[in-house]
């Protein structure tokens, strides 16, 4: 495992650059999602996507992971222009998503979900077959690492939890990704304990020499390891900055739209003498 | 490599403007039947332009009511269709239903409109059970109603059979309350010199009802969220269950008003009649813009749809093309109205 | 209206034989629930009643359904089978397994040209084409131009047999119309959108009693004045010819084909005989008309004509 | 209120002790077809007490045999099924594949083997055509099928009367390769003095076949993954449009073999033939345990549906009982068999 | 709006309680996911529900919410014991819910959901029907006073972003709460910003006099407004706790299921020079 000497602090990296989007525009109908966004992820480092909800970070990570097309601008993969048709092409190239809806069949196992698409098999000829020992024990072992226990391999995912099935998807995530790593939203439905282990992941894939895209709502998950930042707004690029240039504060008052948030704070840790907040909002049910 | 800030943030809550506004256009686009509209058009246009028989308003009028025919059957399947449910027992419960009413009136003796109101009960019986047993046993619509469509097939020739010693219902004609019925039921309403069947103001009238409760009131809500998301609904407390049992009555409805139709016009019903009939109004819905899967389409849909199909079955012959390849012609055209429709969406959703 | 206490029991009782009960299977390539197939049951019912005999009455419009239905009588080691040979090249090995079982086997409605062949003992009944020939020929000497031939189930072998019987033998032109039979209302809007498509039509020609009363009223509903014949018959029909809204009905005598072919099996078992010896036994083609409807009338009240 | 810690927090990734081992028997009341095998079971002995003649072995071959040429259309229509797809075509295409053979190898006066090539030509272009149709469109396979239905019913008539001039093709048992063919295709074998039908050897390789592929190769982990979440299949790289394609083209094979035993075994084919059966296999994989909704279901489930149809529909046959009610008979049976897999499946979801 | 006095330090309260679960336990076929389970909701308070994936908090508030039923155990609401057949009858005792998984109708538009189950209406007998204007103007406000931008009210729940849906789903269930407000992980997808604007309303409810049982995996969250804490393992309770008797530092351990969490976050703040992380876990793709 080798560990490249990384000057994660720095804003120019002498890493090749894996994944760069110029410009990119999408548009779902009359929605335009993103306008004019360019991005460069490189090998060894981690590319923090941020931004409030909304802001069109799935929908990037969508156009990186092959699930949709950008309707404007450039996206080039290790300097060659591409527009990935499928996720299946993204994949052939080594790029591995973990989407935010996490992309799972309800219905099927967990080891058959951890290696869909990408089976492992054995014999050849009419007899090429499923390795499922094989199979399972790779799922076990991954799921095991994730401090996440599944008992029962072959139970069906849709009988999971929510951050046991977010565990599944990431686990999977980080066994098949070979060049770059995309991540919406991990940590979102994990405990304390597993989204510690996925930011380990995480700095271990980019100590590993693959290219990270990370998007999170979490400013201290982002400062933590994050070496480049970019947050977007409305669908544009409001900030992109290298870790130097931002302090977790900042990166917290960016990502929160302004500096409400102190107050916010103070406010809360008062209870029983809450001020006025803006318009009371509920009422009882009627009808 | 870092750069300035390229765009302020946007106060929150504010306007978006990331959204063109849409046109109206293109927001009349999106509605779920006006694909099939557009299809429908196309239909028409064409055997408008070959057909010269089809030009004439008594040919209209007849395809209306090819069109009523279906369509009020065709209503209600889609509204059970959008609220995730199928009834493969539809076509039949109609023949049931006209079977029992003059079977029933003719045995006992009794007034025509006895029979009706006892047909009545019976339908909406046969939908509650429906709808009872599906969710009681939790199995899937397709199974249940398959097995009340075998079970209706079967009493609908037995019992004729054991009380008539025939295959079809003794005909009614000369029972009392015969001639009030088929007023109600079967009669002719001449417009400008055009004979129109009134099934085809009823099926107006349905569907009027079915667009209004579908889209503005309470139960509609439910139709779409029970169809949507059975689980969801439930969550946030929709009565799913009475939803749905609701709508397999508005099934048995239909196909007693469907069944009074036929009993009336044609005075004696044959015990083997509808059979095949649900796939037609299944597809009159689908094509009319209701997802199989539920939670999407309109009443409205459901009537373009059963137009549609009946514009097209006969149209052919009013286009004179050749018999043998009848079916032929259909299927190409239900596939042509259905490719324009999935045009005029994508079209709509680009905007 | 409704039900009169006096109504008659339908069919002709006669006594009983004291012969063993015999099991006997009729198998027909009719779906349950038509008018014409209930007239043949019954009369396989009246014989079956007078003979002593356990009929067990199946049919299925599949090919191969039918041949399972022949080949479950085999299983079921019955006396005799009766079956209609619609689709001969089918059926023409099973009841070779039939005969080779010791089964016997008579033939009816179907098959006047190959029951020979497929070796059954006898065969009742009428060749729907020759029934169609007879009809074609009717509307010739009627002087009629154009008839519009009404097939209610798309591919049903009979049925276009007697359609094709039509065309071959009228001098005028024949043209076919495709309607779906399970429904009334459809049946109806197809006539009339027919009939005002084309003025020219003057004679519909219907191939079951119901779709004749249903044609009635699609020629009114187009404004037409075609005259409508039709195949087979029943009680409203009957009114309906009396009333003069429909000139005539063909009748090959179902109740007879099914009698037939029940009593036959019965004598060959108790005594040998073969009804027709060898022969095709014809059960029609009958005109019912004006002239003639009083005569039946009264029998088809009772639902055996 | 502070209470002291209750339970010590287990090791992460050790085994977990809320989950009771699952005995073996509630493991295999789990599957999907094992339902429906005590459903057939209980079909089985209902008619073994009522119907001596059904105890006898000759029976049984019978009942096979009828399963079989349900069940190799359910097995395809299953495995479409359970990759989250319809093909409403699926009955006529049997009747177009054995119509196209005969009349092929009859107008051109060639080798009957050079027909049914062609026919496998066809028939699998057909059921590519609608894959195609489908993934080009979106349009729900219920739809883009319920086209091929009509066109092919339509073109299975039109042909033949252009052709032949009749509604059935012309008899080929007296053309070359005939008596290799029907041995292949539609001969007997005699097993201790009972002579079952060669298509109740192929129907149970087909449905080995059917099931090693289902779960034991990635082309049937992509079948359930294209079912059960089409989104999710293609996001994580899975080819769904080969595979639904595939699975078309699987109807269509099948379609051809029973075509081709249709063929062989009548010698000629009626054009009308095939219009309903398509329900009939759909049916067959519903009651074998397959959701309508995709992504659920087993090859195996699909013989156990035909048997119980075909036991079902021949059982009452067998057992005397009156055909007039044998559409009731079937209804209840069906519902009976379909209600004890209900049951069975709770108890299995319960240990 | 009242802002009762509270002691939101102690142990012992005095307000009223609302919702009370005995020894409650609950299984999944072979799973048991819940064993021997007991809380108390009161009266203006907030219980704070805490624990690892997959610990049973879902299930939990399932049961309080009226989807699954308990099958160990008592569960009163306001000292009746209930069981309740559907989520109808805990609607209609003014419990609201904001479920995991959102419990929103994909293909139905934005404020067709927030009312369903609950729609307004106006007229009456036949001509009885929806306040279309009414609704849509409720809606707006409650998302406007979340912070998010929604700008159609008649687009497809469907198409919106993952934080979009979960505001709808929270904006509803604190429009609709009239006695106890229910939220599971509620701000999981959450940007910052809208994060704090949902522990501000939560704050609220509280302070209205509601009782709320609240799921998070953010220790920092549920140590702002929590008055009480339970956290479960392995479907049981490993710590009931008032807000007095435990510190944030405590809460964050208890919730990482020990103290290998200082060390992570020591580890990844160290880019580069990553210490051997337990046993190797990526490798690249195979097949
Ligand atoms: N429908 C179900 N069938 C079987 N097991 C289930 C089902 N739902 C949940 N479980 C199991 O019950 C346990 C508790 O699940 P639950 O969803 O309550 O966890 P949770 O605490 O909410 O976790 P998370 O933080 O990941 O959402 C898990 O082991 C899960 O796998
Ligand atoms: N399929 C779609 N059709 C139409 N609009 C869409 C679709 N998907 C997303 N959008 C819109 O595009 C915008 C960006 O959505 P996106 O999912 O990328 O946001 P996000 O940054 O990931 O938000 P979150 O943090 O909530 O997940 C949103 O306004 C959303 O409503
Ligand atoms: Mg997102
Ligand atoms: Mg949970």
């Amino acid at each position: 495992m080798s560990t490249p000497e990384l000057d994660a602090g720095a804003g120019h990296s002498p890493n090749q650059e894996i994944l760069r989007l110029e410009d990119v525009g999408k548009s779902y109908g009359n929605v335009h999602a993103l306008r004019g966004v360019s991005l460069s992820v490189r090998q060894g480092e981690i590319t923090c996507v941020l931004g409030d909800n909304g802001a069109g970070k799935s929908t990037l990570i969508k156009i990186i992971a092959g699930l949709h097309q950008h309707t404007e601008g450039r996206f080039t993969v290790n300097g060659e222009a591409v527009r990935f048709g499928s996720p299946r092409e993204a994949l052939d190239r080594g790029i591995a998503t973990v989407y935010q809806d996490l992309a799972l069949v309800p219905l099927m196992s967990i080891w058959r979900n951890f290696f869909l698409g990408s089976e492992l098999t054995r014999g050849s000829g009419p007899l090429r077959r499923l390795d499922v020992e094989r199979m399972k024990r790779v799922t076990e072992e991954e799921l095991v690492k994730m401090g996440i226990s599944v008992p029962d391999l072959d139970r069906h995912v849709g009988a999971l939890s929510g951050g046991q099935r977010q565990c599944i998807a990431i686990a999977r995530a980080i066994h098949f990704g070979a060049k770059a790593l995309v991540l919406d939203e991990p940590t979102a439905a994990l405990g304390v304990k597993q989204s510690g282990v996925v930011l380990k992941y995480i700095a271990k894939a980019r100590d590993a020499g693959l290219g990270v895209v990370f998007i999170t709502h979490n400013p201290h998950h982002a400062h933590l390891v994050g070496n480049h930042f970019v947050i977007l707004n409305r669908g544009r690029v409001s900030l992109d900055a290298g870790r130097g240039d931002v302090s977790l504060d900042r990166l917290t008052n960016e990502m929160a739209g302004g500096a409400e948030l102190e107050a916010l704070s103070h406010e809360l840790s008062r209870p029983g003498s809450t001020p006025e907040p803006a318009a009371a909002g509920r009422t009882t049910t009627e009808n | 490599m870092s750069q300035a800030v390229q765009a302020a943030p946007a106060p929150p809550g504010s306007v978006d403007d990331r959204v063109r506004r849409r046109s109206l256009l293109a927001s009349v686009l999106s509605r779920p039947e006006v694909g099939s509209l557009v299809g429908a058009v196309a239909v028409f246009a064409l055997f408008f332009a070959v057909a010269p028989t089809f030009r004439q308003a008594a040919s209209f009028a007849t395809v209306l009511y090819a069109g009523s025919t279906i369509g009020i059957m065709a209503l209600a399947v889609a509204l059970l269709m959008i609220g995730g449910e199928f009834d493969l027992s539809a076509g039949v419960a109609v023949t049931t239903s006209a079977l029992f009413a003059s079977t029933f009136a003719y045995q006992l003796n009794l007034n025509l409109w006895v029979g009706v109101a006892a047909a009545l009960v019976v339908s909406l019986g046969i939908g509650a059970f429906n709808g009872w047993l599906l969710m009681r046993t939790g199995l899937p619509s397709f199974l249940i109603t398959l097995g009340t469509f075998f079970i209706l097939q079967g009493v609908n020739l037995g019992v004729t059979k054991l009380l008539t010693g025939n295959v079809s219902s003794t005909s009614v004609s000369d029972m009392d309350g015969f001639e009030q019925a088929r007023a109600v039921f079967a009669s002719t309403v001449p417009i400008g010199g055009v004979s129109v069947k009134i099934t085809v103001f009823w099926w107006l009238l349905f569907v009027a009802i079915g667009t209004w409760v579908l889209l503005r009131t309470k139960t509609g809500n439910w139709i779409f969220a029970a169809g949507g998301d059975k689980a969801a609904a439930r969550a946030v407390g929709v009565p799913v269950r009475a939803t749905k049992i609701g709508l397999f009555m508005t099934v048995g409805f239909m196909a007693w008003f469907v069944g009074m139709h036929q009993l009336f016009s044609f005075n004696a019903i044959q015990s083997g009649g509808g059979v095949g009939q649900e796939f037609i109004y299944i597809i009159a819905a689908v094509v009319g813009g209701c997802l199989l899967t539920g939670g999407y389409g309109s009443a409205v849909g459901s009537a373009i749809g059963a137009l549609i199909f009946g514009m097209t079955s006969l149209g052919i012959v009013y286009a004179g093309w050749d018999a043998n390849w009848f079916k032929a012609f259909l299927g190409v055209m239900l596939l042509l109205a259905t490719i324009v429709n999935m045009i005029v969406k994508n079209q709509a959703a680009k905007r | 209206g409704g039900r009169q206490e006096d109504e008659a029991p339908a069919g002709g009782a006669a006594g009983k034989a004291d012969t063993p009960t015999m099991k006997i299977a009729m198998i027909t390539h009719a779906a349950p629930g038509d008018t014409f197939w209930d007239i043949v049951r019954k009369g396989a019912e009246a014989a079956a009643a007078k003979d002593n005999v356990d009929l067990n009455y199946q049919g299925a419009p599949e090919a191969g359904d039918q041949v399972n239905l022949v080949q479950q009588a085999i299983d079921a080691d019955v006396d005799g089978i009766a079956v209609t040979l619609a689709k001969a090249e089918a059926m023409a090995p099973v009841v070779k397994a039939a005969t080779e079982a010791g089964i016997p086997v008579v033939a009816f409605n179907g098959g006047f040209e190959e029951w020979q062949e497929a070796g059954a003992l006898g065969y009742f009944g009428q060749d729907e084409r020759t029934a169609g020939e007879a009809a074609g020929q009717r509307l010739t000497t009627e002087g009629a131009k154009k008839a519009l031939c009404v097939i209610h189930e798309q591919g049903h072998v009979g049925l276009e047999a007697r359609c094709a019987g039509v065309a071959e033998t009228f001098g005028g032109q024949t043209e076919n119309l495709y309607v779906t039979g399970t429904d009334m209302p459809a049946v109806q809007q197809a006539i009339t959108s027919k009939l005002q498509q084309d003025p020219a039509i003057d004679r519909v020609v219907t191939l079951g009693a119901p779709y004749a009363l249903t044609a009635v009223k699609s020629v009114a509903d187009a404004g037409s004045s075609a005259q409508i014949g039709t195949f087979d018959t029943n009680a409203d029909l009957m009114a309906a010819i009396e009333g003069g809204d429909i000139q005539w009905a063909i009748d090959q005598q179902p109740y007879l084909q099914g009698y037939l072919a029940v009593d036959s099996l019965w004598l060959y078992n108790t005594n040998g005989n073969t009804i027709g010896g060898g022969q095709a036994t014809q059960t029609g083609p009958a005109f019912v008309d004006a002239s003639n409807v009083d005569r039946v009338a009264e029998f088809a009240a009772g639902g055996t004509r």
